[in-house]
């Protein structure tokens, strides 16, 4: 069901560049980018239930990596499958070391990922441009087919990353990242190679954005290492799939479009105060839709809104049960 | 007959501290042995260095001739060396069903994940829990959660299997049907090795007894021998105890 | 447009870490507007056409930058667009600007590395950097004949990092002994291990570039840890208001180069002002304090649009392109000419000091009001 | 005829959705030392929780010594003079033996009364008095069961409440816990205790109320009730 | 020399890093939720600080404990409203709830104070041995940051809520009851994290300009501090934050100041991989 829903919806998508102008694909671009990050975050964050906050880090490396190769002469193309390639082997020995930590040391590892990277990037000038930045070869041909061409492109990256989810979902892999997501001990207890998997999950939570970092680099000409590695990204990315649902199957696509015509309709119509009317709207998520979009229940809603009183209690049991 | 578990010289300390030390037995295959001790004498502490949970500090486990002192949990698991948690460790938000599946799945032999859901059942069915094959694992009550913890192991079809205090917090009548279960799993050619405070349970299954104190191994014989063992008495059991033991006979 | 209208488009950063900059430039376009509004708009092939005016905050967010650029012009059809604030963000609007071959007037952005991209639709207000460095040089060579040691510490951000490396050549061409050149990574919050680098080397002239948090502090650990260079500049912290207010009595003594400023006087001029006093005058009577460079260029960077789109008698994209690329007006900002690369060539930049609570220019000598003093 | 000093009627309580108590009644007098007992996920626990307020019930009563405190919170319970030993002990790990019956005193304000009761636990647990500085959680199961009740006691309450007494324990210390258990009660403090060995549980209470599925089912006099044939065949295996 | 001047700058500065974790380190130790309104904390005790101080020319020391306060307040209301509701649930829902309230409070700030640098310009001047310098408001701000840690470890130690604290931290459920009252403890908790967040903003009002901009250097600062330190402890953070200081301090000098901070993050990562208890892991009552 789900999945004939997406495919609907990719094709729609698609058709964008036919029936509105530039300004609405390049919504549905950022549609589509957002969709292919939070999908891939849903590998690492939903399926396994680890905080990672590496998003900006696999997608700026990503977009370093195609830059300079095309900057170096390969054609775009071929500078896209280096940065995916690259950025996953990047992620497969990062993880080795760091999916050893677990619950707030892992969060913190992998926000502290990103702000390495970006240091390093931007201390290593030589090569990287440092605080320059660099410009990437634009695209050849007229603005709207330039658009079109890119919209597609991130239309498959996203594509690929919901087939990707859809076959782990089914396999071995999803079943074992979910039992490691639900108490990690016990999966090693039951034969799950813990350390494999989570690098898998990992892996494949970088591929894609670092595939979608280099089409990005392509798409705007110039990128520098705050707006590659921006710790906003990084945070913006799991909101997204938390919105939607996180470690359902097409839950990230919905919240990433959902969070990006919010934010751009705020954004329009509430100049000064977007940051905090976005504020606003993750707060009430955390507290009215925390299973997201695609596991609303009303009813819990409407008890939600009227509870609370007890906090000192159901917090301490609940507590009490967590512990067995 | 040669052991299929043996320890040799198995030591374990934790900084200063020396949890287990100089422990040596062995495992043959088939039997039902159990293993009692005071509190802190280091009993869980073996069974998480026979799984690989910790590493060894000292000495040797040998797994069907093998040396597997150095393996990973998930790698005891997938040979056939299967635990129970005595803090239970079930995955909470999946259902009891998921639960043994994934036991069947990773550790055991099934191969895909719908065989798995089968041989789950299966066990469920023999432990007794069928009936709440679907329900999430974090409602069950805490005996039922260890009888959850049993199916799971059981259905990684393991050929040793290390119990620690599944029956713990079940009242005398209840502890009748889990002795029947034990049989049964040693009838299936399961060597076993039970942990357990509830000396009913380990008197009337265990061919063997292995007695742990501050980290060493102080008896192992009969049950009989065990229980009338000064040492034991004064360690573990206490002077009532032998008391009403020998009025029982 | 085809209906007459000239409409500029400028994405502008009103929120987030460049907010300050981007309202400087959302007040003075306002105030350029108002002006030229009051004149029932402009003059093009002897019809008024009235100007309109879009922008929208992009949160100092470049990403986003780029996104608005391309919705002004799809969505809201404007003819021309201004860059916002920075080199950085200047780089990713003109990607987009040449990608639909729509003119853009970059008014605060002044590496060259964004102009060295053989973009056609891309002209810049402000004077290549060496330009500015070059003359400094030379200026404090003449004042203090002993000068031989400098040390230049800089942010490693496109601008700032631009002027560091550009004052370090410049330096090393004219002879000088570069002994300290650093860059400090953005983020970082203390300059303490760098200011006493710097000290050990002790050098007779500090040339530091950043953002005006930065340099504020530096100014003061400087003094803190004991430093006595007679000559201490900062780009481009004296030329804000902010800076001095920051500092306090530190700032005496502190010079900068700047791309304008107000004390210069440049009469007869295009625009909708005729003079350099006269903006100044109007100016203060709206804003109270007084004009910085990112005001005058900005206006002036309005006024040569306009101007380009006279000379091209339409608001066509290439014809205005063709017309900004010819440009070579006095504005009372001072004279504007765009070179090959698209750059605002020939200028002469002031030099200035904080002396006492106020601003002075000290080169060149035609609009200089002071002599230059050391620092003790 | 004894003075109740805890009655609870028609209580009900859950989790949630979950209800897990459906009518429970009982009292215990001044002074004895009374027991619950019942199968596993009968809701001895959650009865437990229920008066020392971690869970809000229902309906029902509860009354203590005349107070109705159904409904308030463990620190207002605790106050009006209940402690609850939790199962599982929940020592406080890293700090001291001296430190974790020290909490235990946390909302009184008698230093000098809490010194002297301080030495009381001691004298009672002499292995206490020697890990007194230990890091409480290093100790043997059996300890830690005597801090934690140590620490129940610290709070000087007229009724404690006691959890799965012998979960997990060797049968030598629970041997010596029963012994303290009529030690402690000797000193005028009124004992409501949880406990799945019930030969264990009778051995040292003097009633019990046996619970099934969240209502209490028989009440009476352990010497009584031990001799009853259903409450052999069901709790004794007998 | 040199050396003295690069020590001694690492020191004070370590004292000040120091003073922005505690805080960080106690919210997150205790009540396991990473604050993300940290930064714009400490950011907001300095603009109070300078505002009253620009307004009223009151010397800012005498300021900083009413800054305390109103953060505290802050602090605790936040968390009585807000986080107390989801203070059990997984990391990514309390560090995405405090994220959210970040970005408002950081709109606030930004609309009503502006990004412009302010500074308390009261330039005590500064001592000097021989060769090596020591400036007067640097050092005052390295006292009262080791003062408030003194004190915030004696309260801990030593007090009720102290304890109360410690309890909580290691068994909410135990906790309760002992007769703790766990979420006012919580808010608690927080209202003294917000707290020594707002006497450092008071501090670094005096030290360092202030502007919303830095908000994420703070909060940056403070992760690594708490992550070298070790969690929740408040001697940990005082040696994480001079040992912080020293590497700066010692990398600016040495590699240059580009490398300065990625030293510092790498140092976090490593002690993070190998060490995640910190240099000093948490025991009994600190
Ligand atoms: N991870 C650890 N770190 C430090 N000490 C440990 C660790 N695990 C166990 N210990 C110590 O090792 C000793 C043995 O503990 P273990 O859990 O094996 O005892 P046990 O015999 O299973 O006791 P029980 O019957 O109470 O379950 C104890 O003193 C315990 O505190
Ligand atoms: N936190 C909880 N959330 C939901 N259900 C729970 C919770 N705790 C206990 N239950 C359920 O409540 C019922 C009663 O549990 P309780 O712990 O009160 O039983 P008990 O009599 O103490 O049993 P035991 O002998 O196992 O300790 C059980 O069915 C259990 O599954
Ligand atoms: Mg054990
Ligand atoms: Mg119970």
């Amino acid at each position: 069901m789900s999945i004939a829903a997406v495919v609907a919806y990719t094709i729609a998508l698609a058709l964008i560049p036919q029936f509105a102008g530039n300004y609405e694909t390049r919504i549905a671009i950022s549609v589509a980018m957002f969709s292919a990050l939070a999908l891939s975050w849903n590998f690492i964050g939903g399926f396994t239930g680890y905080p990672s906050f590496s998003t900006a880090a696999f997608f700026g490396l990503g977009c370093y990596i195609g830059a300079l190769s095309q900057r170096a002469g390969l054609p775009a193309e071929a500078a896209w499958m280096i940065a995916t390639v690259g950025v996953a082997a990047f992620a497969a020995a990062l993880g080795a070391i760091i999916l050893r930590l677990k619950g707030h040391y892992f969060a913190i590892g992998s926000i502290a990922i990103v702000e390495v990277t970006r240091l390093i990037i931007s201390s290593w000038g030589s090569v990287t441009g440092g605080g320059d930045g660099l410009n990437v070869p634009l695209m050849t041909g007229t603005p709207d087919v330039v658009a079109a061409r890119i919209l597609y492109i991130m239309l498959a990256v996203m594509g690929g990353a919901f087939v990707a989810t859809v076959i782990v979902d089914r396999s071995r892999l999803g079943f074992g990242l979910r039992c490691i997501h639900q108490n990690e001990d016990a999966a090693d207890m039951v034969g799950v190679d813990t350390t494999r998997f989570k690098i898998a999950a990992f892996v494949l939570s970088a591929l894609f954005c670092g595939l979608v970092g280099a089409v990005y680099a392509s798409w705007v000409g110039y990128i520098d290492p705050t707006d590659s590695f921006s710790i906003l990204l990084t945070v913006k990315v799991p909101v997204m799939a938390l919105l939607g649902g996180a470690g359902t199957l097409a839950g990230p696509i919905v919240g990433a479009g959902v969070f990006v015509l919010l934010e751009e309709f705020f954004w329009a119509n509430f100049l000064q105060w977007n940051r905090a009317i976005l504020g606003i709207i993750i707060v009430f998520l955390i507290f009215f839709l925390p299973g997201g979009l695609l596991k609303i229940r009303y009813k819990n809603l409407l008890k939600k809104l009227s509870a609370n009183r007890s906090a000192d209690r159901s917090n301490t049991v609940s507590e009490g049960e967590a512990k067995g | 007959m040669t052991a299929i578990l043996e320890l040799k010289n198995v030591s374990k300390n934790f900084g200063g501290v020396s949890a287990v030390s100089n422990v040596s037995f062995g495992l043959k295959q088939g039997e039902i042995v159990g293993l009692i001790g005071p509190n802190g004498a280091g009993k869980t502490t073996l069974v998480n260095l026979v799984t690989g949970v910790h590493s060894l500090s000292d000495g040797q486990v040998i797994f069907k001739g093998e040396d597997v002192g150095s393996q990973k949990p998930f790698q005891a698991a997938r040979r056939g060396l299967a635990r129970t948690f005595q803090i239970v460790q079930p995955f909470p938000e999946m259902t009891v069903l998921e639960n043994v599946s994934a036991g069947a799945v990773f550790g055991g032999a099934a191969g895909g994940i719908a065989a798995g859901q089968e041989a789950a059942q299966a066990e469920l069915d023999f432990v007794g829990l069928g009936h709440v094959a679907n329900e999430p694992a974090s409602s069950l009550s805490l005996p039922n959660r260890k009888r959850l913890e049993l199916a799971k192991s059981l259905a990684m079809k393991p050929s040793v299997l290390l119990l620690d205090e599944v029956n713990a917090g079940l009242n005398a009548s209840e502890i009748d049907d889990a002795l029947k279960l034990i049989e049964q799993i040693s009838g299936r050619g399961v060597t076993i090795l039970i942990i357990e405070h509830l000396m009913k349970v380990v008197l009337s299954v265990s061919e063997r007894l292995l007695v742990l104190h501050h980290g060493e191994l102080i008896a192992d014989g009969t049950p009989k021998q065990v229980v009338e063992d000064q040492r034991v008495i004064e360690a573990y059991l206490g002077a009532k105890f032998a008391e009403r033991y020998k009025v029982a006979g | 447009d085809e209906d007459g209208v000239l409409k500029i488009g400028a994405p502008l950063a009103l929120t987030g870490g460049l907010a300050d900059e981007g309202k400087k430039q959302e007040a003075v376009w306002q105030l350029w507007l108002d002006k030229v509004t009051a004149n029932g708009g402009i003059e093009v092939d002897g019809k008024k056409m009235p100007v309109e005016l879009v922008y929208y905050d992009y949160q100092t967010d470049g990403k986003r930058a780029g996104q608005l650029a391309e919705k002004l012009i799809t969505d809201d059809g404007v003819d021309v667009l201004m860059a916002p604030f920075g080199s950085g963000h200047t780089k990713i609007v003109a990607a987009v600007a040449e990608r639909y071959q729509t003119p853009l007037v970059a008014c605060v952005a002044s590496s060259v590395s964004v102009y060295d991209q053989g973009f056609k639709y891309l002209f810049g207000t402000l004077a290549p950097n060496t330009g500015m460095t070059e003359s400094m040089v030379a200026y404090f060579k003449e004042k203090m004949p002993g000068l031989s040691k400098v040390a230049v510490y800089g942010r490693d951000d496109v601008f700032p990092k631009a002027m560091a490396t550009a004052l370090a050549a410049s330096a090393g061409n004219a002879g000088l002994d570069v002994v300290y050149n650093e860059l400090y990574a953005v983020g970082t919050m203390d300059h303490s291990a760098a200011v006493s680098a710097i000290k050990s080397a002790s050098p007779d002239w500090i040339y530091m570039t950043g953002y005006t948090q930065d340099l504020i502090l530096g100014r003061k650990q400087m003094s803190d840890l004991g430093i006595d260079a007679p000559i201490i500049t900062m780009v481009t912290g004296p030329a804000y208001a902010e800076f001095t207010e920051g500092l306090g009595e530190l700032a005496d003594g502190v010079t900068s180069s700047t791309w304008w400023h107000h004390a210069t006087s440049y009469t007869d001029t295009i625009g909708a002002w005729s003079s350099t006093a006269d903006f100044y005058k109007d100016f203060v009577a709206k804003f109270g304090g007084d004009p910085d460079y990112v005001h005058g260029s900005c206006a002036a960077a309005a006024d040569v649009l306009v101007n380009a789109v006279q000379t091209a008698g339409s608001t066509d994209k290439t014809a205005v392109r063709d017309a900004l690329a010819a440009t070579e007006v006095l504005t009372f900002y001072g004279p504007i000419d765009f070179g090959d690369n698209g750059m605002n060539q020939g200028r002469e930049m002031p030099i200035i000091q904080v002396q006492g609570e106020a601003i002075k220019v000290l080169y060149p000598a035609a609009i200089a009001d002071a002599e230059m003093t050391m620092i003790k | 005829m004894a003075k109740p000093i805890l009655e609870i009627d028609g209580l009900q309580a859950g989790y949630g959705d979950v209800q897990v108590l459906w009518d429970i009644g009982l009292s215990v007098n001044e002074g004895e030392i009374a027991c619950v007992v019942g199968s596993n996920g009968a809701g001895k626990t959650t009865l437990l929780r229920t008066i020392s307020g971690l869970i809000e019930p229902k309906a029902g009563s509860i009354v203590f010594d005349g107070e109705e405190i159904a409904g308030a919170r463990p620190d207002e319970v605790l106050t009006r003079g209940i402690a609850h030993v939790p199962e599982g002990r929940r020592l406080f790990k890293g700090l001291t033996v001296e430190d974790n019956l020290l909490l235990g005193a946390y909302l009184r304000r008698d230093k000098s009364a809490v010194r002297d009761d301080m030495d009381f636990v001691l004298d009672l647990f002499p292995i206490l008095k020697e890990r007194r500085l230990q890091d409480a959680t290093t100790m043997s199961g059996g300890e830690q069961q005597m801090c934690a009740i140590g620490r129940g006691i610290m709070s000087r309450p007229r009724l404690l409440v006691i959890d799965e007494l012998s979960l997990g324990l060797a049968p030598r210390l629970v041997e010596r816990l029963s012994e303290a258990l009529i030690e402690i009660n000797g000193t005028g403090l009124t004992i409501l205790l949880v406990e799945q060995d019930v030969m264990t549980a009778f051995d040292v209470a003097s009633r019990a109320f046996v619970i099934e599925t969240g209502r209490v089912s028989m009440s009476g006099e352990t010497s009584v009730l031990g001799e009853d044939p259903r409450v052999r065949e069901a709790y004794m295996g007998i | 020399m040199d050396v003295f001047q690069i020590l001694l700058n690492g020191i004070v500065l370590g004292a000040l890093y120091a003073c922005i974790a505690i805080g960080f380190s106690l919210v997150w130790g205790v009540l396991n939720v990473i604050n993300m309104l940290h930064g714009s904390f400490i950011i907001l005790g300095g603009y109070l600080t300078y505002f009253a101080w620009h307004y009223t020319g009151i010397y800012p020391i005498i300021l900083l404990p009413f800054v305390a306060l109103a953060l505290f307040a802050l602090g605790y209301v936040l968390q009585h409203l807000f986080i107390n509701k989801v203070v059990t649930a997984p990391v990514l829902t309390t560090l995405t709830l405090t994220f959210g309230l970040d970005m408002i409070l950081y709109n606030l700030m930004t609309v009503f104070f502006t990004a412009t640098p302010r500074r308390v310009t009261l330039d005590l001047g500064t001592l000097s041995f021989g060769d090596v310098y020591l400036p007067i408001d640097r050092l005052l701000g390295m006292a009262l940051a080791l003062v408030l840690t003194a004190l915030l470890y004696l309260v801990m130690r030593g007090s009720r809520i102290g304890r109360a604290i410690v309890a909580v931290r290691m068994d909410r459920q135990a906790a309760a009851l002992m007769g703790i009252r766990v979420n006012q403890v919580y808010s608690i908790t927080f209202g003294i994290g917000a707290l020594m967040a707002g006497a450092a903003g008071a501090i670094f009002a005096m030290v360092f300009p202030v502007t919303t901009n830095l908000t994420g250097v703070f909060l940056g600062k403070a992760f690594v501090v708490c992550v070298i330190g070790g969690l929740g402890s408040v001697p940990g953070a005082l040696v994480g934050g001079l040992a912080l200081g020293l590497i700066e301090s010692v990398a600016g000098y040495t590699i240059g100041p580009q490398n300065a901070i990625t030293v510092g993050f790498l140092l976090m990562l490593f002690l993070l991989v190998v060490r995640p208890t910190g240099l000093i892991g948490v025991k009994g009552y600190e």
